[in-house]
């Protein structure tokens, strides 16, 4: 079984180290090893309309997982939404801003001419639910024009990390990861759609492994490996 | 009959005219400085299109405004000596002059390299890149580039403009022989009126 | 998944820098040769024929092929990548001849990467050697003509070797831009370790991870030292092939 | 986030087309106008006087110039960008000192956006003009000295127009690119609506929602149009300069 | 003394020397092709640098190798008509023309567009680009645009070699007039036997 060509994986970029975690794990197991492809997801979803042959594709959000569901590109039944996600605050590692995230907190203060580093907050999904979530929160028009859009997370996270950015809201696995930020505070999960990354298996695949990759990613062995990186499991 | 040209041309606002039925074979081309001599001379090699008329070499008509006959310069078999040199910039010497030699059948050279370098004095600029050569040496080269090509006529346009008197002495000599010995047809411009007395067993006038 | 050493709490930065020389780094970099290698090789001749239509040629349109050869450049890559994606991809109309007829495929492999690249490349290539070729002397072509060269033959003895500095020069701008193209790539081949991962993915990849500055510079000098070499080799080209400074005859 | 039509749920493409050429689709062009026409006009005398030192000048170190000048096409633009933002970052040393000095701030405004794709274009516009330079016979320059010129005279009267085609072809490269420019961008000044947010990001914010091709494709054509014009106004410089075909004389 | 020049220059495997102290207004400068006539012009211009020697046109020192004297071409004030023209091909005729009239001062100038262009025979040619002109319109252009430089002195190389004998005689006649009138110190290249007779007071040999 071990000659079998591992399954080819198409990945959101975020999971990158988890995922990579959960390969080397599993190709311990003296299983074929998976090859592993990480980009943003919309680059993903796109391949796969494409008639990529991957076998298996994770998402970092559910839209581009339903776009590849309505172009008949994933095996029915196979679609599981397995690890979740915490959005925070942050500012830069030697700052000493105070703030308490809740209702109408004055954020839009605390930033003065600074600038609140997010992924784009209209199209990339860090930067959806941290609109929602400041919408929700009632924050959103009083910080709206302050808002540097990041081409992803990790660019709003280099802003922090440079200072040029007082406040960023990244994912709490990102800022877990680097050391020169701080984090302020949680956004609390009601106050954003649940940050899911859906797991499915892509139509045009005839890997023999992929069933058995991705139940691995779906134990609880597997999920202990993105729990390491911070990931919430379900 | 050589050369038998009946050529007309506009060019800007000059407008170039010529009838010629020349039997002599080395046929001057006289008259002032921009009357049309390197435009004539373009026109027989194929690098400029008269607007109408007939251009027969020897025999064999080149050109020919009604019938639609125009060959294309390289199936004319000529050899012409630009008025400004035109050597191949990124090639030596030595390739410069064997540039047409290569390409032509063998049984229609008439002139080798050795042959070539003697008469023109060139053995020493073989290796040499164009750029490093003289006024007289590049004029020296491209008659040997043309002579090389063996060519059944040939077109020189002031080949010896820049020569001093022994070297163009040499080289007349050999355009002498060219001349009365293989006997090939020379359309010949020059301003130096010992040469054209020399050389020429018809003259041409262009012009005004 | 670039933390690729031996050891995984390396002594030293400088220790960590060596030994992270692996196997699977020099496979990226001898990847990346190979993805912009054939990417400018295969684009040369394109380039140098598109170049002397723009350079030569009079037909109606011309406008027209000049903006579609610059349309890669105008593009943002990502776009440039969806629209290769698009025609190219196993689904797509030329993919799909090309799968059928000659059994190529493109997606997922460094073929495609090298294609991405090679269309990246294009319009510096061909606006370089156009350049050189509209200033060879038409008259140079024209002695060539009458000493009993045909057109093709004046074009390759002539034409072509006058128009080296141009060659030159677009082949390295050509690889230069090969050997950084990021976004083209990644959205039309994806990231595929060994196939479609080469420097500048590989970057991309280590700067996701936080605090990996250090795996991100050192990809990059190593980028810039390809190029490097690609400059000398030109550099030394240029000085072989005889066209100096002027090299203007008479 | 680009829906920016009146008419949230228009009757056909053809009027969503039509209703989508919004004011603030408009400010986005004229934004990417102005950066890219500003990063030309800048960068054309720096790209002209490194051109002319690479071409002309013996020094030592010059390959190194000439690496560095091809630096931001050697590394993904992300990297380039990322380097600006410690560079040029209100906390980056120069970025300081030009806060310091002269009250300037690039950080997250349209001067970034300039600087930005001035850089990214640096490469391709030196490379031309340097083909051109190489391109121009020194022996004329001789002559105009002769004739009383100063070496700087000669440079401006001589060197400067003779080098026009390459001049022309860097302006409309650089202005393609800085059209097209995407990664170095959103890196370094991030999307600002009205100050960084040029075309190719706009682009990418549309191409990341599913099912936006419409508005990825108009405002691709929209890049693709501005770039034509960049290209019709420079054949008719090229025209216009006096140096056509065979402009070589005797 | 009109041209005292003692100059030696490597030039690939050639040696150029010469040492010629004159005293004749025009000054002709005689060998066989390849002897380094033009080489000696660009020393005397500037354009090409002697490995040693000293060159005093006029009484003015322009180099010197021993004081490190080196004028810069510009400084030289000279008018060189160059053995390949060289006009500017981005300029039109006039503007080739009055390229060193515009730079000169005005009370250095002893000649106007219009003298030149009437002796010149080139009115109908003003506003043509160069890459238009036969060769010998090119070559009047340069010998006018060195005469509108108001240059102190005139380096000559070949100037006439392709013009037919009437422009040759109208521009002789100019020559004359600038050797006897301006009395400008001249040095002179060609080939001509006759018209080196006939303008030179001086004449210096160069090469074997
Ligand atoms: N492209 C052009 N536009 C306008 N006039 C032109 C063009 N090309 C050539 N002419 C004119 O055509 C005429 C003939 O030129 P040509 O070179 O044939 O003269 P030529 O007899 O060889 O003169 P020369 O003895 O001076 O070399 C000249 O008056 C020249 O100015
Ligand atoms: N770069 C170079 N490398 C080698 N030899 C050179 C170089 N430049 C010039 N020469 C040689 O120097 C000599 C003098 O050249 P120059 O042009 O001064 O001759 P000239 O007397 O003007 O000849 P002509 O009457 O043919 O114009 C020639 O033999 C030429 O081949
Ligand atoms: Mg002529
Ligand atoms: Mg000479």
């Amino acid at each position: 079984q071990a000659q079998q060509r591992g399954p080819l994986v198409l990945a959101a970029a975020s999971l990158q180290e988890a995922l990579t975690d959960a390969a080397k794990v599993w190709t311990a197991k003296r299983r074929a090893e998976p090859v592993l492809s990480f980009a943003a997801s919309s680059a993903l979803a796109r391949q796969i309309e494409a008639g990529a042959p991957a076998d298996l594709f994770i998402s970092a959000d559910e839209g581009w997982m339903d776009y590849v569901a309505t172009k008949g590109q994933i095996r029915p039944g196979t679609r599981a939404t397995f690890l979740t996600n915490r959005l925070v605050l942050i500012a830069p590692a030697g700052s000493g801003t105070k703030l308490v995230i809740g209702r109408n907190f004055p954020l839009a203060r605390a930033l003065g001419q600074g600038r609140l580093a997010m992924a784009e907050p209209d199209a990339v999904p860090a930067g959806k639910y941290g609109k929602a979530s400041l919408s929700a929160l009632g924050v959103w028009r009083g910080v709206e024009g302050r808002v540097a859009r990041a081409e992803n997370v990790r660019a709003a996270l280099a802003l922090v990390e440079r200072g040029e950015a007082p406040f960023g809201i990244v994912y709490a696995t990102d800022a877990r990861a680097s050391a020169k930020v701080r984090i302020v505070g949680t956004f609390p999960a009601t106050s954003h759609p649940a940050i899911t990354y859906p797991i499915a298996t892509l139509k045009a695949s005839a890997n023999t492994e992929v069933e058995a990759f991705r139940r691995f990613l779906l134990s609880r062995e597997g999920k202990a490996l993105f729990a390491r990186r911070g990931f919430a499991v379900r | 009959m050589s050369f038998d040209i009946r050529v007309e041309r506009r060019l800007g606002e000059a407008r170039i005219a010529l009838d010629l039925a020349s039997d002599g074979r080395l046929t001057a081309l006289f008259g002032p400085s921009g009357a049309g001599k390197s435009s004539v001379l373009n026109m027989v090699a194929g690098l400029l299109r008269p607007d109408a008329g007939r251009i027969v070499v020897d025999g064999v008509t080149l050109f020919d405004s009604d019938t639609g006959i125009d060959l294309p310069p390289e199936r004319r078999r000529l050899g012409y000596v630009f008025q400004d040199g035109r050597l191949f910039p990124h090639k030596r010497v030595r390739d410069n002059l064997l540039y047409g030699w290569h390409l032509a059948r063998p049984e229609t050279r008439w002139m080798s390299l050795d042959e070539a370098v003697a008469f023109l004095g060139i053995g020493p600029l073989l290796d040499r890149w164009p750029r490093t050569l003289s006024g007289g040496e590049a004029q020296r080269v491209a008659i040997g580039r043309a002579l090389l090509a063996g060519p059944r006529f040939l077109l020189m346009d002031e080949p010896l403009s820049s020569l001093d008197a022994a070297r163009r002495e040499d080289i007349m000599q050999v355009i002498e022989r060219i001349r009365d010995e293989l006997r090939l047809p020379i359309l010949y411009v020059s301003h130096d009126r010992g040469e054209v007395e020399r050389l020429a067993t018809t003259i041409a006038r262009l012009g005004t | 998944m670039l933390r690729i050493g031996t050891t995984p709490n390396p002594s030293s930065e400088e220790e960590r820098l060596r030994t992270d020389m692996t196997p699977e780094l020099w496979s990226i970099i001898l990847l990346s040769l190979k993805v912009s290698g054939v990417a400018v090789l295969l684009t040369m001749p394109v380039a140098f024929g598109l170049a002397w239509l723009l350079a030569r040629g009079r037909f109606p349109g011309k406008v027209l092929l000049d903006a579609l050869v610059h349309l890669p450049l105008v593009l943002p890559p990502v776009v440039t990548g969806w629209l290769l994606l698009i025609a190219f991809g196993n689904n797509g109309p030329v993919g799909r001849w090309l799968t059928d007829w000659f059994g190529v495929t493109l997606m997922f492999r460094w073929t495609g990467a090298a294609l991405a690249a090679a269309v990246m490349a294009l319009p510096l290539m061909v606006r370089a050697m156009r350049l050189s070729i509209e200033a060879v002397d038409p008259k140079l072509e024209g002695a060539a003509r009458t000493l009993g060269a045909s057109p093709l033959r004046t074009f390759f003895s002539i034409t072509l070797p006058l128009a080296t500095p141009g060659l030159l020069a677009g082949a390295v701008l050509g690889f230069a831009r090969s050997i950084g193209e990021f976004g083209a790539t990644i959205t039309f081949v994806s990231n595929i370790p060994g196939e479609t991962r080469t420097i500048p993915i590989a970057i991309y990849g280590a700067l996701q991870i936080p605090g990996n500055d250090a795996e991100v510079t050192k990809l990059a000098i190593i980028a810039v030292l390809l190029s490097l070499g690609a400059l000398l080799i030109s550099e030394i080209l240029a000085r072989r092939s005889g066209l100096g400074r002027g090299s203007h005859v008479l």
